[in-house]
């Protein structure tokens, strides 16, 4: 696999001085640590010791365990068996705040905060700033974007949590973690919905709070963020522990071989096809959150789209899925234009959108994963008025075995889904639809190496069945390596359009960014 | 409820599975059992007979309120509904209309009231708490200056005598929430509809992203509630013989209560057809049983209430130990 | 043996003082013959389905007779009819459109009705010299047959002999006292000419009594409530009202159960009894008559 | 609503702007502006006094409902709280306890109520709903069975006359509203316990992970609530001067409508003290001016009803446009 690292790995020198730390206590110690929830044995019995001042990155397949192992950590859910030890002593962990009491603190995978309140009051939720007994709310806002300021991440402490996009809730559920004085201090997967540049900026943070003498567990599925920041990675697969190594003495291969038990040779599936005709066209298209945008996807084309978080590529899309009304502009569908008003008229001509919002748009958690998976396609399913059990039980089913989506039963709920597995019913729905132009947004947040690359493999099925893609990624190397035609927005703005790995990661950057002078960039 | 929380099996020192075991079906044949040993009478085919016509026509509500529910909505107005069709059917009935024209004018009116809640709150933007709130005020008002506060007799005997016979021993107005209850089985777990009613409850953002029609999901609830509700309006009719608009006072309650009672959660996306079945006939058990047994009807009140609790209370257990 | 003989007494609405008092006397009379004597009733007044399924549940027990006061004239009638075939049926209080009763024991409550409208134009010819003015009426509830009785009673009378009492408003309630009093105090708002009230049931005068005595109108406004209870007694006796019309409920409660042995035991019994409406002034309050209707013997 | 969505800025055809902009105290004042005009009394010093005692006792209860509300669940016993207390408090006055000790005796019991509900909710995981529909039942009936179906007649004057007297021209009643608004403000807006109750409307499983004591903030919600019911248990109980069981049926559903049409949303997370005290005088002074212009009582129960679904949609779109 080449290495399509983010920017320059630690310096060796460095992770001396981590290891030099490393010497220390281990600070938190697992023995036989063990969860079981009905029906699934998501950690086996595990031990482990993080040592004092180090960053850890747990690694593993989704579904693995990991988000369990964090959650025993940080009391969020009873564990069955074992003991865990802070700083050499029994700790009970049974309820998140007696973990904050003890400075364990974590960005939990699925965001979780208050989406009703303010920025700053999610901040300082549960540590409110008081005086007399009363809120201080001026003072809290004033502190809050002061943080914020700090960590470089230019968002409005006043501003409602549920007017900020995933991503940017994500810094904020990060920047609350940073600020409340944690001695240990767990990321659980942040930089899924991060683009480049955010994701820099958490890991100037990581590495700030390490050298202030904070431990760190990272979790993700990114194998170079993993190789840049941790000094050890510990393996988990099928809830058990495979193994702990010294970044330095490991490689990728031998990461993926121990999560998956197989070796990857090539993640990124590229077959080039010869396109077909024109499906779908966009002139001048111009919405809420974007304009003037004209491109167009070709049967057997992969079209991605790439920019900064709230550049407005999920608006473009969700309009030309009628989720938004457009202010001006045409689509063509065929060459003929098209009204899309709504949903299903999108749905009607071919066309199926995987939401970048797995838990706001993509599912119905608390139904079963086999409801969520033929919900596009009931009508199929059904005569008459009645459905058919059968084929709606053998649809999901396929589903479930064909995308190696990890559940106890298909009548599971989609919420006892670890991340990842959620996220391949978001796009599993969509492909016995029949659709011909196939929209992923953010397809592969959360999801892991193994899945990642049987994901990319899919693509080019459906590619060869004569359909085209809109993918949109803010991982850059998916789009890179991926995209026939690569179009970078910004501000709403479509600024450049490059065919497949014609420019680098660095020119797609400073596009994206919007220094220098790039709007007068190739368009083709 | 917001508090549920998901971590299962942690509660290993309670151990009276044979009680916490009970299907909510299981706790009616055991309050039937005690009941029937507890008194002479509970056990009789007249008496069953009653306690079936008792429970009818608040279990055809709880379905109705049911199909609401799941789609995360609540309908207040179903016993201002039943009471306005009782003095629709009777205004009909009195002014000469056939008995098959009034029915059908009078479960018209239900689709009605079902489609302006559907406008209320698609439309409108109306919460469903505030526009059925609003449509039972009126409509008992309504339905009180057609009568002007009075009631309107029923003088045709076909009609008025159909709620008291029986088919094969089994009362009519039982018979009538198989007929009901058949097909909203039907159509909640064998048909698209009934699927859409969950994920529109579950997430509608996702629903709609799915393609599903989200505002005729929630129109066809609020409209099949409604009528379920004229159904029972003219049920009633044919039961009091009369219409008279202030009839069914807190019947809401009474089928919000079954339907929850019977496994339904307020939360949306939860529910089923035979739980709030089971839930109107457990609520007519309690009073049927309290009456026989002679309880007088203040206690009748306590035990109504602290029976609820115990049901639900057990009910839970053993959804949560699943 | 009279022990094992059970009757039933269903009432309209247990939780009103009224019925209590009816259910008093029959307990009383159940005690007195050795009768066992279910108290049955609905939850509220105007629940007419309710009472037909009590009816039901009480037949089913096979009781010797049953004692039942109907809801709804028409409404209770087929029902009867159909109980009436297997046991004895006594009405007390109102009557229900069925041939089957054995017996039947009321008030008259448009009677009632009327003799409020007499009570009302006499207070307001002793303060202000003749039967002139304004008047109002405030009804508890919608749709309840003894009430609307008691209106049409109390409207036929003033049409018929007081031509000069004008009813300028005629109020519905909801059943709670708060509702009477804020009716009341906004009927004094808007009609400063107002004279007399009629409250056809003890809550609505409960309310309205609270309401005269919050302005300091009991001079101007004269009230007529119905039925009694301690605190319409005190209303009565400082001058808040100034008059009740009252019932016998007690006589009633307990006739029906005799009655009801008796027939049941196949003895002949009186078709109808009128157990009357008196009008009960701050004069004639210490009469023992009426002492015995303000003060019924509650066990 | 699972239906709103959040595409705004898509409705420009409607252009009423001045009408659409009204926050609810200026609907309140149009109210007031118009009944002003249509009848000599409404603008008198005496039916403003009216007005304020009329509007008092709902809009209390209002405020504790609105805790509950914030935190996404729902308190159906208000009514009967305030019927059972009114019994309590005129059965320890008829027994002789001075007025402070029945009054702290009373409140005291409601402290009772609103902990059982709280753990009901938190150990019991009962639904809100259901718990609290218990109780209402419940609690009805023991009031009936300490009452025996009767009324108690409060003769304690300085209790029953502070009802009805002023302060500075003002009614005691409407001070009331003033003495319990103020720390409700207070507290909701800016103590910590305030903000945990939007935090756990809003999110109950993020607010556990910051380590909000969720449970205790259900606990104090429900308290609240129930504090605030006996609390005009006892104002009841001074202004009718006597404690009946089954007064303030229906009450709390007026209370909940207070709450939602002042903008608190039954999703939970959204809502403020004064939008219930608007609420409650909106509907005070519907009532009110209906019975000035002597409205039939069955228009205005139609009048009510389509009031409250004007008022509603014209906030929502001003909330929306916001
Ligand atoms: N509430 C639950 N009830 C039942 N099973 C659960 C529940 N939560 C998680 N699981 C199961 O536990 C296992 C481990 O899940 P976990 O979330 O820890 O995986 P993960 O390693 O974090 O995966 P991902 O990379 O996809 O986030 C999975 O099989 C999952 O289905
Ligand atoms: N409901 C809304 N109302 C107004 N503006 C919005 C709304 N939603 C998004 N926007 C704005 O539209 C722009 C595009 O947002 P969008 O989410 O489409 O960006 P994106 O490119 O998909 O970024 P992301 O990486 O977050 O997915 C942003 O400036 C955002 O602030
Ligand atoms: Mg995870
Ligand atoms: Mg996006």
């Amino acid at each position: 696999m080449t290495d399509h690292d983010i920017s320059h790995r630690s310096s060796s020198g460095q992770s001396e001085d981590v290891s030099a730390a490393a010497a220390h206590l281990p600070i938190l110690e697992l023995r036989g640590l063990e969860k079981q929830y009905l029906g699934t044995h998501a950690l086996k019995p595990a031990d482990l010791a993080f040592k004092a001042g180090e960053i850890h990155a747990i690694v593993g397949e989704n579904g693995a365990g990991k988000s369990t192992l964090i959650k025993l950590l940080t009391g969020v859910i009873p564990r069955t068996a074992g003991e865990i030890l802070f700083r050499g002593e029994p700790v009970a962990l049974t309820t998140p705040l007696e973990a904050i009491q003890h400075g364990i603190n974590a960005v939990h995978q699925e965001v979780v905060l208050c989406p009703h309140l303010t920025v700053a009051a999610n901040i300082f939720l549960g540590e409110e700033q008081r005086r007399f007994g009363l809120l201080q709310h001026r003072h809290m806002i004033r502190e809050a974007q002061k943080i914020l300021d700090d960590l470089g991440f230019a968002l409005p402490a006043h501003a409602l949590l549920s007017d900020l996009t995933i991503g940017q809730q994500q810094l904020i559920a990060t920047a609350r973690a940073a600020t409340r004085g944690a001695r240990f201090l767990i990321f659980d997967e942040p930089t899924a919905y991060l683009t480049r540049e955010e994701a820099a900026q958490l890991f100037a943070l990581i590495r700030r709070l390490q050298k202030s003498g904070v431990t760190i567990v990272y979790i993700s599925h990114r194998m170079e963020e993993v190789f840049e920041l941790a000094d050890r990675v510990s393996i988990l697969r099928d809830g058990r522990l495979v193994g702990t190594r010294n970044i330095g003495e490991t490689n990728e291969n031998e990461l993926i071989g121990l999560m998956i038990n197989r070796s990857i040779e090539q993640i990124y599936h590229k077959v080039p096809f010869t396109f077909g005709k024109t499906i779908l066209e966009t002139k001048n298209l111009t919405g809420n959150g974007f304009e003037d945008i004209s491109l167009s996807v070709r049967e057997g084309e992969i079209v991605g789209l790439y920019g900064l978080i709230g550049a407005g590529r999920s608006e473009f899309v969700t309009t030309i899925f009628g989720r938004h009304p457009k202010s001006s502009g045409k689509i063509l569908w065929d060459g003929k234009e098209v009204r899309i008003e709504r949903e299903r008229d999108a749905i009607k001509l071919g066309i199926a959108l995987a939401p970048e919002s797995r838990r706001d748009q993509g599912l119905c958690l608390s139904l079963p994963v086999s409801l969520n998976l033929n919900l596009p396609i009931y009508k199929q399913l059904s005569r008459n008025v009645l459905i058919s059990h059968r084929e709606e039980a053998r649809h999901a089913d396929n589903q479930i075995s064909d995308l190696r989506i990890k559940t106890s039963s298909r009548s599971a709920s989609a919420a006892s889904l670890s991340g990842g597995n959620q996220q391949k019913i978001v796009i599993g729905k969509w492909l016995n639809h029949g659709a011909k132009l196939f929209i992923f947004d953010e397809p592969t947040v959360g999801v892991d190496v193994g899945t990642k690359a049987e994901i990319y493999r899919l693509f080019s099925t459906l590619l060869e069945n004569g359909a085209g893609i809109i993918l949109i990624s803010s991982y850059l190397p998916e789009v890179y390596e991926l995209a026939d035609t690569l179009h970078v927005f910004r501000r709403g703005h479509l600024v450049a359009s490059h065919p497949h790995k014609s420019v680098t990661h660095e020119d797609i950057l400073t596009q994206a960014l919007g220094s220098a002078s790039t709007d007068a960039s190739t368009r083709n | 409820m917001s508090l549920e929380t998901k971590d299962t099996g942690t509660t290993p020192k309670r151990r009276f599975n044979v009680l916490f075991g009970l299907t909510l079906f299981a706790l009616l044949l055991v309050l039937w059992l005690v009941l029937s040993l507890a008194t002479d009478s509970f056990w009789t085919g007249n008496n069953i007979s009653n306690l079936l016509r008792q429970g009818s026509m608040i279990a055809i509500l709880a379905i109705g309120q049911t199909f609401v529910i799941i789609t995360g909505g609540i309908d207040l107005s179903v016993g201002a509904i039943v009471g306005f069709t009782s003095v629709i059917v009777a205004w009909l009935l009195a002014h000469g209309f056939p008995v098959w024209a009034a029915i059908l004018i009078t479960l018209g009116i239900g689709v009605c009231i079902g489609l302006f809640h559907g406008f209320g709150i698609v439309r409108l933007g109306l919460p469903p708490f505030i526009i059925t709130l609003a449509t039972l005020t009126s409509l008992r008002g309504i339905g009180l200056l057609i009568t002007n506060g009075n009631t309107i007799s029923i003088d045709n005997d076909p009609f008025t005598e159909f709620s008291r016979n029986d088919f094969a021993g089994v009362p009519n107005l039982f018979l009538m929430v198989v007929l009901v209850g058949i097909p909203a089985y039907i159509f909640l777990s064998h048909s698209r509809w009934g699927r859409y009613l969950f994920s529109v409850g579950s997430n509608a953002e996702a629903s709609r992203l799915s393609g599903v029609n989200v505002k005729g999901t929630i129109y066809l609830a609020y409209t099949l509630s409604a009528v379920c509700a004229s159904f029972v309006g003219l049920l009633l009719a044919s039961r009091i013989g009369v219409g008279n608009a202030m009839q069914a006072e807190g019947w809401e309650l009474q089928a919000i209560a079954s339907s929850v009672i019977g496994g339904t959660s307020l939360f949306g996306a939860v529910g089923s057809i035979h739980g709030p079945l089971l839930g109107a006939f457990i609520l007519a058990t309690i009073n049927n049983g309290a009456n026989l047994l002679n309880v007088n009807s203040f206690w009748q009140r306590v035990i109504t209430g602290v029976l609820i609790i115990v049901i639900v209370y057990f009910d839970q257990l053993r959804r949560r130990r699943r | 043996r009279a022990a094992d003989v059970t009757i039933p007494i269903i009432v309209k609405d247990t939780t009103s003082f009224y019925w209590q008092i009816v259910l008093a006397g029959a307990r009383k009379a159940g005690k007195d013959l050795g009768v066992k004597v279910p108290e049955l009733g609905a939850q509220a007044e105007s629940d007419i389905n309710g009472q037909i399924s009590i009816l039901e549940n009480a037949v089913s027990g096979k009781p010797a007779a049953i004692v039942i006061s109907p809801t709804e004239f028409k409404a209770l009638g087929k029902p009867i009819d159909e109980a009436a075939k297997s046991v004895k049926i006594i009405g007390i209080d109102s009557a229900a459109d069925s041939k089957a009763f054995t017996s039947f024991l009321t008030t008259d409550n448009v009677q009632g009705g009327r003799v409020a409208a007499d009570g009302l134009a006499a207070a307001i010819t002793e303060k202000y010299g003749k039967a002139e003015g304004e008047v109002a009426l405030i009804t508890a509830l919608p749709g309840v047959g003894s009430l609307d009785q008691r209106a049409k009673g109390f409207k036929e009378q003033l049409a018929a002999k007081y031509p000069g009492l004008k009813l300028i408003a005629d109020k519905v309630a909801d059943g709670q006292a708060t509702t009477g009093l804020n009716i009341t105090t906004d009927l004094i708002t808007a009609n400063p000419n107002l004279r007399g009230i009629f409250t056809s049931n003890l809550i609505m005068a409960q309310g309205a009594g609270q309401a005269i005595a919050e302005n300091k109108a009991q001079d101007k406004i004269k009230v007529i409530g119905f039925d009694s209870d301690e605190k319409l007694v005190k209303f009565l006796s400082n001058g808040t009202l100034a008059g009740l019309i009252v019932q016998d409920p007690y006589r009633m409660g307990y006739d029906g159960i005799k009655t009801a042995l008796a027939a049941s035991k196949g003895e002949k019994t009186e078709a109808n009894v009128d157990t009357g409406a008196n009008l009960i002034t701050k004069a004639n309050m210490n009469d023992k008559r009426a002492q015995e209707l303000l003060n019924p013997k509650l066990d």
